[in-house]
């Protein structure tokens, strides 16, 4: 039996069981190579999930979206191994209780599809220090390399020029399943701090701002930069974010869930180099 | 860089270590550039990096941010949240090409009057060498004209 | 050009209840005057502001027969109305409008009318009751009731007292229970209940009706109980608006634009509309 | 025999249109993104894109536009509207879809008040649209009556060769002839066969669909729910879509001066109708979605006797979810009766 049709079965099982109120996972897309999120409530709709290589999607977006899990019951959910980063951060942010998820995991390699195993979040505790030392995409480092060799006036250069195109849909926010604040700082008008123009300055603010707040929390799960409709490079911003939490402090995000969120602890022996 | 260019430089400070540090610059008749606007708060840790970009916008040529040294702060641990928050955020700012000099950091006791006034006048020459901060102050320029469309 | 605005002095400031205050604004162009006296109709609405702050849309609470000034009347809320309250007498604010449709006061001529306005909502009634106050030989019985939270929360507590000294006017003031105060006589119960125990008859009666969306829900259920046509019972709908002037595509209700097919309807036209929209 | 442009002649005419005062823009690929931007030649252009990401929209309702200047003072309001530059403009390379969506917000922008900063835009520009030869999946101009070659909107249309190297020429409208008249020179009178026109298959029944969005019994449906819950609520499609105009108006600046201006806004935007009371007539993301879809094909038909789609699926293909009109539409139509 092939990983899908496991799943599928699985995915069944616990909805006709009860033990999961809804199973999101992907179904078949609007072309051949699209996949699209899934909500199977019923074990007849789990028939239609879809589980190849063409799944990329993070799907916790969806666990913190509409109170979906207030209600405490369980969902079950399609993650790949950035899936269960960003669970792990939301679990330790406290924004998702670990008993509420069940998961099924996959990794893409090579096209390959394969299954990860264990069903809880606590299973996958070695996975996490695996990530952490995998390398990144050798494009994103190869092209955050050649930006960090540019020299800051290049570097302004070329932001605004990547900022120039940002119309503010802010599709980078809610594709992300950190971006899960009740209000976000643009959507705040007493006072207005983020300009809502999007004016190339006004797009500096925001996406400054959007990566400042996902520093140290950001999965590279690429949600972001696969929404934005303009084509924005997020990826690399994202990265140099998270390198530097590393390199800083040694953090790598979505690690465990019960890791201390990096911006809200410290030690007292963190590095200052640059502070006179 | 001509002569008369006077910098802007825009100190963000808590009331407790730095900002008594600079009242003891001046109770003790040290003399310091004058070019710089001091906005007190009551923490490092209330220093909200939205507050750099914007005294950038509004054409700072330079920002400070100065709290108590580690250890000493009144809130106990501000400073040091204000730390890593400044690590991350300053290589966010050279990363998008906002040159890191004009950004500056510093722990300023309020014993420093000394050591405040130094600071400033540092600050000052170094960003009279740099010239004004150009790049912000032309996109807001750019957004009070009509589009080009 | 389209989204700009008329200056405005500001003459007086009211206030009104808690967090609640009526500006009274001249036109300081003369142009810009001419303008609204010749398009104002009892019912339009304006997009009140402050530049820096941004527009606000509330009804012009002066009604048509009195068009030297315009009065407008908020409760201090959002970025703009909080603003707008710090002004005083002297100050300049801005205005957009008039906009949206009116009252059809002709068609009223000869009738008896009812007016219900629950709260803040008096003034949009209150704009109807001065134009037809104004011209009162050509109505018939005129009552008013009005209700508010508590005594404090009533507004135009001075006209009150005026209408309730007229004695071509029937004014039924109501508070709700635990709103009241010691010195209260007037009602205590809430509007639709109040209106019941009054009972105007309904031949021949237009009813006019302004208030939260959950006082209007219920106050429907009462006028047709005591036997009032939705076609007769007057509304007015709000909703956020930014342009005013149909373009900005956020105030309509299904498929009514209410900056511009409204913000006046019959309670006729309101039961057609989506419910899931309002 | 008929008027042809050959693509050698091109460099000429931007030439020439320059020289009589024009700025032409034409299809771009600029920093990673295809859009319409100002070219001086010819091989700027990227001629051979289906779509461009961006719509020609953004250049007559641009996503942020500076309405009025103030500055403040206690007593004393200096306020300067600012309008539009009325700067002559071709946009050359339209496709039939993005022109159409021209003409579709015509009435919006002009109904009892006219909308100055669009119209001043509008009367100062010509659409040299060309027939599209190519589609992809996600077209869908033929299900909303439109074809991929559809002169609606269009000033000029230019059907290319079948051979490549030029394009019929055929003036639409009075600006068009206009237009052609100031290259005539450059146009060359043969008989040349025009390349076949890029199947595009219908892909729902609009008219099936218009009937039940009309039914007020649908108005709650389950289905609304069913169909969105996988949007996130980002913007991205009304931003991209050719005829979608609803925006903001947002004042900008400090204590003592800024600009108030017109920014784009959503109606896939919780923010968008909410009432400062926190009441939101359209709280959920399925009422929104419902709003988006009853605007394009039920209100707007209702005001204005148009559709406010132009078939171009941008929706579907920029979707970071694969939503859009087009599936649901398809299920609308689809839907047992």
């Amino acid at each position: 039996m092939g990983i899908q049709e496991q799943y599928r079965s699985e995915a069944a099982e616990l909805l006709s069981s009860g033990e999961v109120k809804l199973v999101i996972g992907f179904g078949a897309g609007s072309t051949a190579d699209r996949r699209r999120p899934l909500f199977a409530r019923t074990p007849e709709e789990s028939e239609k999930l879809v589980l190849d290589q063409n799944c990329i999607a993070n799907l916790t977006t969806y666990l913190v979206a509409g109170g979906l899990l207030t209600d405490g019951k369980k969902v079950a959910v399609f993650l790949k191994p950035d899936g269960i980063r960003s669970l792990n951060i939301l679990i330790a942010e406290s924004q998702v209780k670990a008993e509420q998820v069940v998961i099924f995991g996959f990794a893409i390699e090579n096209n390959e599809v394969t299954p990860l195993e264990g069903r809880s979040i606590s299973d996958f505790a070695k996975l996490g220090e695996k990530l952490r030392t995998a390398t990144p995409p050798p494009s994103v480092q190869e092209e955050a390399e050649r930006l960090e060799a540019m020299g800051s006036s290049g570097r302004f250069e070329y932001w605004k020029e990547q900022f120039s195109k940002c119309i503010k849909c802010y599709a980078c926010r809610q594709a992300c399943p950190m971006c899960y604040c009740r209000r976000c700082i643009v959507d705040v008008n007493q006072p207005q701090w983020v300009s809502t123009s999007s004016h190339t300055l006004g797009n500096f603010e925001w996406n400054l701002v959007r990566a400042f707040h996902l520093a140290g929390r950001c999965a590279a799960c690429g949600a972001c930069d696969r929404a934005c409709p303009v084509n924005i490079p997020l990826r690399l911003i994202n990265y140099r974010m998270g390198k530097e939490v590393k390199e800083a402090f040694d953090y790598f995000a979505g690690e465990s869930s019960d890791q201390n969120p990096v911006l809200a602890s410290f030690r007292q022996d963190d590095p200052e180099t640059f502070i006179l | 860089m001509s002569e008369s260019f006077e910098p802007k430089i825009v100190a963000f400070v808590c009331t407790y270590c730095t900002y008594a540090g600079a009242d003891l610059a001046g109770t003790s008749r040290l003399k310091y550039a004058p070019n710089v606007r001091i906005v007190r708060l009551p923490c490092t840790g209330r220093i909200s990096p939205m507050f750099i970009l914007k005294a950038l916008q509004k054409g700072a040529d330079s920002v400070l941010v100065s709290g108590c040294h580690p250890g000493d702060c009144h809130f106990a641990a501000g400073n040091y949240h204000a730390r890593r928050r400044w690590t991350v955020f300053r290589a966010l700012l050279a990363f998008t090409g906002i040159p890191e000099e004009r950004i500056r950091f510093s722990w300023v006791s309020a014993a420093e009057g000394a050591k405040f006034a130094d600071l400033i006048n540092e600050i000052t020459e170094e960003t009279k060498k740099l010239g004004p901060f150009t790049q912000y102050q032309e996109l807001q320029k750019a957004i009070e004209t009509q589009s080009s469309y | 050009m389209i989204y700009t605005p008329f200056p405005m002095r500001v003459v007086s400031k009211r206030e009104e209840a808690p967090g609640v205050r009526t500006l009274k604004l001249e036109f300081v162009r003369q142009e810009d005057h001419e303008f609204f006296k010749a398009n104002y109709r009892t019912g339009m609405f304006g997009l009140y502001g402050l530049f820096g702050e941004g527009e606000s849309t509330f009804c012009v609470a002066s009604p048509e027969t009195r068009k030297d000034a315009i009065e407008c009347t908020f409760r201090q809320s959002g970025r703009v109305t909080s603003m707008l309250s710090g002004v005083d007498a002297g100050d300049l604010v801005t205005f957009r409008g008039p906009y949206g449709n009116c009252f059809p006061i002709e068609q009223f001529y000869g009738k008896n009318l009812l007016f219900i306005a629950g709260g803040i909502a008096l003034p949009p009634t209150r704009s109807v009751i001065w134009s037809c106050l104004d011209r009162r030989e050509k109505f018939g019985r005129v009552t008013i009731v009005y209700g508010a939270r508590t005594v404090a929360d009533l507004v135009y507590k001075h006209e009150l007292d005026d209408w309730k000294k007229r004695d071509d006017v029937n004014l039924v003031l109501t508070v709700d229970p635990g709103g009241e105060t010691p010195d209260w006589t007037d009602h205590v119960g809430f509007v639709p209940t109040v209106l019941e125990q009054a009972a105007p008859s309904p031949d021949n009666t237009i009813a006019v009706l302004c208030g939260p969306p959950i006082m209007i829900k219920f106050t429907l259920i009462s006028l047709q109980k005591l036997g009032f046509d939705q076609e007769n019972v007057y509304t007015t709908l709000e909703n956020r608006m930014k342009c005013g002037v149909g373009k900005c595509g956020r105030c309509n209700v299904g498929s009514v634009y209410i900056c511009k097919e409204g913000p006046v309807f019959t309670a006729a036209e309101v039961s057609r509309m989506p419910e899931g929209d309002l | 025999m008929t008027r042809i442009l050959p693509k050698n002649k091109l460099d000429d005419c931007i030439a020439a249109w320059q020289k009589a005062g024009f700025s032409v823009l034409a299809p771009v690929q600029r920093h990673g993104m295809s859009s319409f931007g100002e070219v001086q030649k010819a091989s700027e252009m990227a001629l051979d894109l289906i779509l461009t990401e961006r719509t020609i929209k953004d250049h007559f309702f641009p996503q942020t536009e500076p309405l009025i200047k103030y500055k403040i003072s206690k007593h004393d309001i200096d306020s300067e509207t600012m309008t539009p530059p009325e700067r002559k403009r071709i946009f050359f390379g339209v496709r039939p879809c993005d022109a159409s969506g021209l003409e579709i917000d015509d009435p919006l922008f002009g109904w009892d008040y006219k909308d100055d900063y669009w119209f001043r835009r509008r009367e100062n520009s010509v659409i040299v649209s060309i027939a599209c030869s190519e589609a992809d999946d996600f077209c869908m101009c033929t299900s909303v009556k439109l074809s991929p070659d559809s002169t609606r909107g269009a000033d000029v249309m230019l059907r290319p060769l079948s051979g490549g190297n030029g394009w019929q020429v055929e003036a639409i409208s009075e600006r068009g002839t206009a237009l052609c008249d100031t290259v005539s020179s450059l146009l060359q009178e043969e008989t040349a066969q025009a390349a076949p026109l890029p199947r595009v298959d219908g892909k729902f029944d609009v008219e099936k669909v218009m009937e039940w969005l009309a039914d007020k019994e649908n108005f709650e449906s389950r289905f609304w729910k069913d169909i969105s819950m996988r949007c996130i609520g980002c913007g991205s499609c009304t931003f991209l879509c050719p005829t979608c105009h609803c925006f903001d108006i947002q004042d900008e600046g400090d204590t003592y001066q800024g600009i108030r201006r017109k920014n784009w806004d959503s109606c896939s935007f919780a923010l968008f109708t909410m009432h400062t009371s926190g009441h939101n007539p359209r709280n959920a993301q399925s009422t929104r979605w419902r709003q988006r879809i009853m605007h394009k094909f039920n209100y707007y038909q209702g005001k204005f006797g148009v559709n406010s789609c132009s078939g171009c699926g941008r929706c579907t293909r920029q979707c970071p979810v694969d939503m859009g009109i087009t599936e649901t539409l398809q299920a609308i139509t689809n839907l047992p009766r």
